[in-house]
This record gives structure tokens, C-alpha cells and sequence, in this order.
């Protein structure tokens, strides 16, 4: 039952575009994703308190006030439609009960919206993947394990309209190798340990979906990609680097699709364009409306392909104008007018190119993002016949990709960048050609790190 | 270039044999291992700091000239040994309890070995008593608690709290850091000190403890 | 030396952009408004604490964090240009030394961010109307007023690159009508009364710019049409009131302008591409990037034809990514890429046609806000020849266009909305054509709220 | 339709003068001027607020339907103080110290006279010790205090201690309201109550003194 993805969803670049997708799917209350409308994903998480049982009636307060401000919001703006991610807490997904208790009261309020004003919208449950309470992480059994499947279940049966996960196999050895500026510790990190844990885990998440009838939506390379970000962004990893990475972490989320899932990509995916170049599914993505969460160097072009626009997490605390969580939504709403405004008059290729073109010669990152870029990685994957085949040439594109903008004097970049990029080119050219070399030589170097036994090997 | 300028610029290039072989060398010539491990490896290290505040190096070029200093230390170490030298300061290092993040954290300690101060860093998801039990055994000059969540870092201010309630706080300076975290909010739980990154850290505990940037 | 504006300073509604105004200014550091660029305006005030003596130094600390954070953000961002934005707060323009400790503090920040980086920017400075802590308003005369005199001064000679203030005259009256829903008050607050405090102000504002060699920026209605949006979006005032209401507050704003400003007009000021048509000068505005402050219906419509994009109001808390400010910055900084691509790459009237198209048939407030509408207001203020009958004829414009987009079958109103269309209709054609007999009548039901002797009547 | 309930009607369709007639007519026919003010009156005034609500009725749809309101109880008074009526309670407004808005307060009022209430505002920029003197002078059942900036919003706290020092915080109880003011803010302080708007306020109002929605 395993896909096997050997070609593009779309013919050309030109052929991703936001708000489409080859393979639309409707989820929840009626909402269409990928066929013709961008909707906002808008998620927020609790402001500074504990989380226990002691705290849980203030707990359940934040969430019916959420609730309750997406009802009155929603009305307010004129939404057409509205995707909510419900992004458990680490105590919520160990207390399998917990999550699902707030699973309830946010699907309780979407199906008021959809009674009162007709509101098309779905609630994305994210549990937290906790398998690396232990170090080495114990990813196939255990406590923790046990958890994260129980988690899935629970808020399935309580009203889950779609599932996702930020998956963390293999995490433990790219936060390593990326310290270190290790190339080959990242490769194999994410083209041969977390391909093998999203199998095994999103072979699971399937299975609980279709029990339940819901959608098991997708992966994110977050603990990977948006790491090395985050590290370039504190000037603490080169830009070429973590746009590298972004590249190289498309294959690990794709593993996802290959097990059954369906779409929407998880927001803070943005390897997002990648996947639907690949699978033809619809994609969430956030930039600039993220800036409450994280900031980041593809502000506007992160938004170039995306079927919904989020604002990765904001806390629910007040604002001038009213709470945080109703401020990042109306900003949402504005960005979803005008991708809509673009799609209806016919000019949204001329709105993708001002959102690509803004960004992509401003940093590595931005330029690994458009959708020509897009469309070359996807291509290098799908010609590859493993994962870690498909994560080195995904690499090599990326690099491929820079090098040629640098010539084309499109981008600037400082010298130490340079440097980077050629020592980063070197590693990938070094890649063994047999993934059983790279795992012994690997194993020597991070075998203190992970247990192999959790990614069957 | 004196020997002990060639020791430190060596480090800052990564050059860890060399650094290992020069320190051999001035060891061998009769120079006082404090003053090795003060002018070669920290000022270097120092010098390393600023390239790595200033944009001009990375982090794996930042650790590579650790790893340096790591190689020299091993040799300095039973010289410093023998003449009862003191190390810079003993830091304790956690993530408090429920919280699973530790790459902030890792950078941390890794910045302030190369600052030339030891660590003990007691991991992720660590429960006040622990870190108790550390200052107990360790008697570290600094505690450092990295928290990434608001729904654990009032982790932090239990730990504080418990550290007082165990009579240990006026032996430890406490330090807090992490994305939700402030400076206010440092204020408000008791902590004496926060820094926004990892570089900002290793200033702010020289600066509790009274360490000039040269060492 | 009062100026008359007789005529537009734009042939037709297409020649409204963003970034570009018929009369450029530079100011500050080398930062130039209106020829090609649109630039962020950050905006940004304390979180909760108390502003005394006593708190002082922690009030500094603000300053000089929010200053820091623009010199590393904006180098971070790739800024092409900045203008900050510091509005005093009541206590800081009551003891000018204050207001003008924290100006010098901006400055030195903003001059360091030009010296180490090379920014183009400038420092914006807004005291306080304190005015009103008297009712009736004391305006002319009175510790009230020479504190806002000397704050101007103190805050010109500590380095402030421009001044602005949101002026209150009229607004005592404004108030009352808009609660009745009386636009015949509304008229005569914003026609009579208004123009006559501003032209009192502005005449002494422009004084004290040339004296210091600095720009006499512009005024803002906030506290008339903004209070009416607010109450519009609260259920309060119908939507066409408040739409009104904007249209009609251009008048007492462009006095400002007849007095010797220049512009940028003030962020909250919506009624700014009233003022850029007539008086040619650069505007700023604010809308979606300012939900940290406030909501609005008119969040993409207000960028049409900005050369400052601004976010009004955010308190310096920490957000998941890092300040709020920050946060806000980076959203701004995001939306100016895209404004400037479209002007480098010629397709600025495609993007300004989405930010219009997007909201106008959403609302009535954001209908009066596009080029076209604003060209007929405009051009409706200038044929008229005094600052009662310009306010009439605004008003009378905005309700045409109202009228007209309903009978386009364009814009849909519940009938509520249509009801007090119509009333607020008869009202405006049983306006009195002399202007004594409004001040008449007004006197006798509003009388009590305000002294004559603060307009010169 | 009886005479009460086209009264209440009357009074939401903002027809004053048709109002004052109707209640003429009742006391000349002998009804309860506590009933007219119940059943006919506050009754009418819910359903306003009910149509505010829901968004049917504007603010100076409201205002007509008050000043009917206060036509009505100006013929009503004399008869309830010779019945000895009790109002449905007494309600202090003001903004705190050295905040200058005041529309938002006078919103309020306006509601809560709608909704049956007495109301003594005393304006904006008020200190704590004029509160403190009219709680003494008018001993009101609810004090609400609004405020609208960062910077005053903490002079709602000042306020509250104040009147607690003054010995009188048991005799009343305090709402707090404004745009930065939120719940939780609200229970730090020692409020008893928040309203994010001027309808809710109303509603927190009778939920605090146990007045159902009908009066
Ligand atoms: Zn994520
Ligand atoms: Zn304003
Ligand atoms: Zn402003």
C-alpha cells in the first residue's frame, strides 16, 4: 500500500500556484482545500502558566475564549472559510484524555460557527511527539510511544478533522551534525533515520484516520529545518546551510504521503511546496504572518504556493486592539482577500512573482523557496529510488540552485557563505554511493546518540 | 608573533593539532601553565567570542576552536593541578522540568567552555531536586535554567524557589533564558540575570562574576 | 501665507499610488517619502507600568531596547528605509523634559542604525493633545496648551526629524453627535469648530519647525473618525456613519496642510489619500499591519496609496519570536518588499487594484477608501470655498458613492445600514447654507460642551 | 396587546412622547408605578439591549428609546417615592487618574441606565480619593472604573487599594473595563468583575448584584 512517487503532480513551474492543488480534499465543515480559495490556518497556544491539573479549569478558559473569539472573528471578517490547529502541549498528549478534553471544546465552537453563519472550516489536531523524553528516544515502544498513539486516538474520537504531527526521528542526530556544520550527519540524520521513523509512525497515523474516518494530514520537518533557521538567524549557522536543510528535509515529510496522508501539510512546513510539486496535495504555509512566532528570511515567499496561510502560534494575550490570537487572524484574513481577489481577476501569477520576487535574492533560504526551485528539487527527488538517494540529490539541487544564482549575479553573498556553500558542496560530493556505507561510518561518529533499534536497523 | 599570540590565533583557526603541539612547546620551555591557559587559550577563545558575536564566525568553527582548547587543556591540566590553580567558575546548566528543548541550552554551555569556564550540564526536563542535589555536590557559581515554553517556565521560578527553600541561593547567581523569557520576567521570578542568546550569556556571567572579557 | 488648495494634485484617480506623491519631502536621515518607495513607520508604546518619577528609569529602559532592537532588526530585514514614530504619552508631554529625554534617546539610536548601516530614516515625533483635560477644552491658553507648546519645542530641539499630533479641537462636540447619531453635530464639530483649532495649532506648529529647522509633518482626525470606526465595529454606529464621518474629517486635517505642513500625514489618519490627492504630499497609513492596535474593516484598501506603511500601536511585550515590536516590524518590512517589487517590476497598479478590489465591497468604510472614491471627495472639498461648506460637500460625496456602489449592485448593505443612509441623506441636504445659521443652532443644543472663546467665535 | 407591553414597545421604537402619554394613562388608571417601571419600562429597555446585542439596534436608537426612559420615570418618580421603591441599584463610574477617555465609560452609563440603574458618573481623570468620598456620599451598590492606556491601567489597582484602605472595599463591588484591560488583569488586581464591552458590562452589572435579565 505504500505510494511510490516517480513524478511531478504539475507539468511545469508555472503549474504551482496558491490556492490550487492537483488533488483538492474537503475536510471538516465543508471546507474545499486546494480548489480555488486560500483560508486562513490560524493557531495560538496558552500565555505564561502551569499546565497541570490544579491549573486545568484556566486551561479550559483559554480555549473557550478562543473558541468563542473565532465565531464572533470570523463573522467579523467575512471569512469564507477557516482552518484552526490545535497544537497539543507535552502534558496534554502524556495525559491522552487532556488533549482530547480540548479537542472537544474547539470542534464544539467550529460546528456553531458552521450552524450560525455557515463558516466552511476544519480543526487540525497536532499531538506533540514526546518519543524524545529519553535520550537516546525510544520511537517504536515504551511509555512515551504509548502516549503519542493514545493521543492520536483520543482526539480523533473527540472530534479531530484532520491529524498531524511534527515527527522528531532522526532529531537527535541532526542537531548534532548541524552544531558541527556536518553535511553527512545530516544527510544521514534526515534521508535515512527520520525517513524510517515517519514510516513507521505515519503508517500508524493512517490507520487510526481511516478507523475514524478523518484525514491524516502531514508531517513537518520543523525539529530539522526550522532548527537550522532559527541557527542561521542567530548568525550561529551559515544562511546556505539552513537553506540546504530546508531542501534536504522535503524527503523525511514526504514519507508521510507515501504512507497515505493527504494533505494539508502541517504550517510551519516549508518544505510544503516541495511535497505538493511531488503529490499534487494542498498545502499550509506561514511567512510574515508568522513574525509572532518566529521571524524568518521568506516572508513573502513562503506564501507563493500555499493552499492555507497560518500564523504558526501565537499566545493568547491581550493586545491593544483585543487578543493576540483575533489580531493574527485578522492579518490572515487580509493576506487570504487578496490571494482570493488574485485567483478571481486572473492575476495571480503577477501577485506570485511579486511575493517570490521580494525575497528570493534577499537570502539562500528565500531562493530555495520559489517555485522554480521548488520545481527542480521535487524533480531531483522523484528521480531517485531512496530516501537517501532522493535526500543527497535534493541536497545537490539546493546547492546547484545557489551556485547558479551567484553566477547569474542575482545573489550577493558574503564570503564566508561562499566559503560554506563549496565546503557543503564537497561533503555532498563525498557521499558514499551506498547508503550501508554512510550508516557504518555514521554510527561510529553519532552511534551514541540514537538507538538503532528504533529505526529498525 | 610570540608563541603564546600564535597559540591563540592558531585556536581561532581550528588548528587543533597545532594548538595541542605549541602548548606542548611552551610547556616544555618552562611558561607557566595559568598563563597558557590566560593568554593562549582564553584570550584566544575571547577573540573567537567577538568573531562569533560580530557575524564573522560560526558556530562549527566556534566549536572546532573548543575542541582546540579541550586538546591543550588535557595537557595543562595536571600542571594547573599541581599548582592548585582555580578555574574560571563552575557553571550548572538545565532545562527545568517539562520541557524537552535543549539546543538553546547546548549552546550555551558550549560558548561559555570556550569563555574557559567548566559545565555541568545536567540535561532536559531536569525537576528541581535534581538540580539541588547539583549545587549540593558541584557548588557551581552559576545555575543556569533554559526554559522554551510559557507553560514551563514558571518551572523556572519553582526551581528558584526550591533552590531558597534548600538554603542554597545566596551560595549560586541564577541565570534564565529561553524564547518566552525576558527580562522582566527574570526580574519578577527572583533570577539574577537573563540573556537573549548564547553570546549575550556568557557576557552576562562574566559580568556576575565580575570576570573582565580577557579572562 | 495660509494656503488655498483649489485644484487636485492629480489628474485622475489612476495617478493615486502607493510610494509616489506629486511633492516628495526628505527628512531626517537622508529618508525621502513619496518618490518610489514605501518604507515602514514603526509605531510602538510601554507595556503596563506606571509612568512616574519614580519609574523613570525602567520607562528608559523601553526606549533603549526598542531603539537597539531597530538598529539590529532593521539590518537583519535589509531595510531600504525607516521612519519611526514616538507618541508621547500624557505625562510626557506634561512634562516636556520627558518627552524630550526619550526623543534624544531615539535619535541617537536611529543616527547609529545610519552610521553602522547606512539606513535612510528618521524619527517622527508626536506629543500628546492634552488639551482636553479640561471640559470644556480650554485650547488657547492655559497650562494645557503651553505644556504642548513647550513639548514641540523641547522634543524639536532634542532631535525629533518631524512633528505631528492628533489634535482634539471639536472633538468634545464630535463626541456627543456621533452618540446620538446627530450628523448635522458632526458636521459642525468637524467643519466649524475643528478647522478653526487646527489652523490656531498649526499655525504655531509650523513656527516652531521652521524655527528649528525641522518638518511640519500633519494632523490626524483619530479621535473623530477612528472613534467612529470603533463604534462601528462594535455595533454602535452604522458602518455608512462612520464611513461618512472619515470623508467628511479630511477637511479639518488638509487646515494643517493650508497652514504650512508637509507631510507625512499621521498613520491613524485615514483620511491621508484625501489629503495626498489634494495636496500632493507624501501619506502614511496604516491597516492589516496594525491589528496589534486596533481592528478595521479597511485592511488592505488603506495601503493603496501609502508611501508609510505603519502598525499604530504596540505595546513592547514579548511575543514567541521576540518583541512585538519587532514581530510588527518584520510584518511591515515584509509588506513594503511587496509594494516596492511591484513599483521596480511596473505592475504597482495590478497589486494596488487587489489591495483596493479586496475590501471595497466588504464594507462601506473601505468603499470610501479607494482612489476612485477618494479622487470624487477630494475633488468635491476643493470646489468649495470654505472649510463648512468642503465638509458638507465630503459628506455629500461619500454618501453619492455609497448610493451609487448599491445601485451598481456591488455593495450590499442590510437594511438597517440603507435605513441611516438615507437619514444621514436628509440630514446633509437640510444643512443650512450659512454657516452662521449651523453655528445658530448648534450652539443652542451643543453649547454647554464647548467654549466659544477656544475657536475665536 | 395591554397597555404595559405597548408601553415597553414604544419605548424600544424611540416614541418619547407616545411613552410619556402611556404612562400618564397607566397611573390615571391606577397601575403600580412599580409595575410600569418593571413591566413596562426596564422590560422594554432588556429588549433594547437584547437588539443592541444582536446587532439591530444602534447606540442612538438606544439613546432615543433612554430618553424615553427618562420622560417615563420622570412622571413615575414622585408616586415610587411615596411607595418607597428601591432603585435597582446605584452605580459609580469614572475614569482613573490621568486617563482623558471617556467614551467608553459614558457608553457604559448609558447601557446601564437603559438597564434600570442609577448612575453617578463623576468624569475622567479621577483620583482615588474622589472615589473614595462619593462611595461615602452615594453609597453606590458597583463601582466601575475604566482606563485606556498601558500606563493608567495600574491607577485601577491604586484605586481599588485605596478604597480598601479607606475601610469601604466591603460595601461594594468593583468592574474594571477598557481596551487594555482584560480577565485576568482584572483578578490580579482584586476587581470583582470585566466587561469587554458596554453590552457585557451590563450583563456583569446584574450578574454581580443577582439581578435577572428582565430586572
Ligand atoms: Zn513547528
Ligand atoms: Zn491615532
Ligand atoms: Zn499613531
Amino acid at each position: 500500500m505504500k505510494k511510490n512517487f516517480t513524478q511531478l503532480s504539475v507539468k511545469t513551474a508555472s503549474d504551482l500556484a496558491f490556492g490550487k492543488a492537483p488533488k483538492p480534499i474537503t475536510c471538516g465543515f465543508a471546507l474545499r482545500l486546494g480548489s480555488g480559495q486560500v483560508y486562513p490556518e490560524l493557531n495560538f497556544t496558552l500565555p505564561m502558566m502551569t499546565l497541570d491539573k490544579a491549573h486545568w479549569a484556566a486551561v479550559v478558559s483559554h480555549y473557550e475564549e478562543i473558541g468563542e473569539m473565532v465565531r464572533r472573528a470570523s463573522k467579523r471578517l467575512h471569512l469564507p472559510g477557516l482552518m484552526i490547529e490545535f497544537e497539543l502541549l507535552p502534558p496534554m498528549t502524556e495525559h491522552p484524555e487532556w488533549g482530547a478534553e480540548i479537542t472537544s471544546i474547539l470542534q464544539r465552537h467550529l460546528r456553531l460557527a458552521h450552524e450560525e453563519s455557515g463558516l466552511s472550516c476544519a480543526l487540525r489536531v497536532t499531538p506533540t511527539d514526546i518519543r524524545d523524553v529519553t535520550r537516546p528516544p525510544e520511537l517504536r515502544s515504551g511509555k512515551a510511544w504509548d502516549a503519542v498513539r493514545q493521543s492520536f486516538d483520543s482526539c480523533a474520537a473527540a472530534g479531530a478533522d484532520l491529524l498531524s504531527i511534527e515527527s522528531v526521528g532522526g532529531k537527535e542526530v541532526c542537531d548534532e551534525a548541524m552544531l558541527y556544520g556536518d553535511m553527512e550527519g545530516v544527510v544521514f540524520a534526515l534521508g535515512v533515520l527520520a525517513p524510517r521513523d515517519v514510516e513507521f509512525l505515519w503508517n500508524e497515523i493512517v490507520a487510526i484516520c481511516s478507523e475514524h474516518k478523518i484525514i491524516p494530514g502531514g508531517d513537518s520537518a520543523c525539529g530539522f529545518a526550522n532548527t537550522a533557521m532559527q541557527l542561521a538567524s542567530q548568525g550561529m549557522l551559515p544562511e546556505v546551510f539552513a537553506a540546504i536543510v530546508r531542501a534536504a528535509s522535503a524527503v523525511r515529510s514526504l514519507v508521510a504521503y507515501e504512507c497515505g496522508a493527504v494533505g494539508p501539510s502541517k504550517d510551519c512546513a516549508y518544505e510544503g511546496p516541495i511535497l505538493k510539486a511531488i503529490t499534487g496535495t494542498p498545502i499550509s504555509m506561514e511567512g510574515k504572518s508568522a513574525s509572532c512566532a518566529h521571524f524568518s528570511p521568506v516572508g513573502n515567499v513562503a506564501a507563493a504556493m500555499c493552499d492555507l496561510w497560518s500564523n504558526e502560534s501565537v499566545q493568547n494575550i491581550r493586545l491593544l486592539s483585543g487578543s493576540a490570537p483575533e489580531a493574527f487572524l485578522e492579518l490572515l484574513a487580509y493576506d487570504c482577500r487578496l490571494f482570493n481577489k488574485a485567483i478571481e481577476s486572473g492575476t495571480e501569477q503577477t501577485y506570485q512573482k511579486l511575493l517570490v520576487d521580494s525575497d528570493i535574492y534577499e537570502s539562500p533560504q528565500a531562493l530555495v523557496l520559489s517555485p522554480d526551485s521548488t520545481f527542480r528539487i521535487a524533480s531531483a527527488i522523484v528521480k531517485e529510488p531512496t530516501h537517501y538517494r532522493k535526500t543527497a540529490a535534493a541536497s545537490r539541487e539546493a546547492v546547484a540552485i545557489i551556485r547558479q544564482a551567484i553566477d547569474d549575479g542575482k545573489l550577493q553573498l558574503a564570503e564566508r557563505e561562499s566559503h560554506w556553500l563549496e565546503r557543503i558542496h564537497s561533503s555532498l560530493e563525498a557521499l558514499p554511493q551506498h547508503e550501508e556505507d554512510l550508516v557504518g561510518a555514521m554510527s561510529d561518529q553519532y552511534g551514541r546518540l540514537y538507538t538503532p533499534r528504533s529505526y529498525g536497523l | 608573533m610570540n608563541e603564546l599570540d600564535e597559540l591563540a590565533q592558531c585556536l581561532g583557526q581550528g588548528q587543533t593539532k597545532r594548538v595541542a603541539d605549541l602548548t606542548q612547546q611552551l610547556l616544555d620551555k618552562g611558561v607557566g601553565p595559568q598563563r597558557i591557559l590566560n593568554e593562549g587559550l582564553i584570550a584566544g577563545m575571547a577573540v573567537v567570542g567577538e568573531k562569533m558575536r560580530s557575524g564573522e564566525m560560526y558556530l562549527p568553527e566556534v566549536l572546532q576552536a573548543a575542541s582546540g582548547m579541550q586538546a591543550s587543556l588535557r595537557l595543562l591540566k595536571p600542571y594547573l593541578v599541581k599548582e592548585g590553580a582555580q578555574p574560571l567558575g563552575k557553571i550548572l546548566l538545565g532545562t527545568v522540568k517539562g520541557d524537552m528543548h535543549d539546543i538553546g541550552k547546548n549552546l550555551v554551555g558550549i560558548m561559555l567552555q570556550g569563555a574557559g569556564f567548566e559545565i555541568v550540564d545536567l540535561g532536559l526536563n531536569v525537576p528541581p531536586q535534581k538540580f539541588i542535589e547539583a549545587i549540593t555536590d558541584h557548588t557551581p557559581a552559576i545555575v543556569g535554567l533554559s526554559a522554551m515554553l510559557t507553560t514551563t517556565m514558571l518551572n523556572m521560578k519553582t526551581t528558584i524557589d526550591a533552590i531558597g527553600a534548600a538554603g542554597l541561593r545566596s551560595q549560586v547567581k541564577v541565570i534564565v533564558g529561553g524564547a518566552p523569557v525576558s527580562q522582566k520576567f527574570a526580574e519578577e521570578i527572583g533570577a539574577d540575570g537573563y540573556a537573549r542568546d548564547a553570546v549575550l550569556a556568557v557576557d552576562k556571567v562574566k559580568q556576575l562574576l565580575g570576570v573582565s572579557a580577557q579572562g
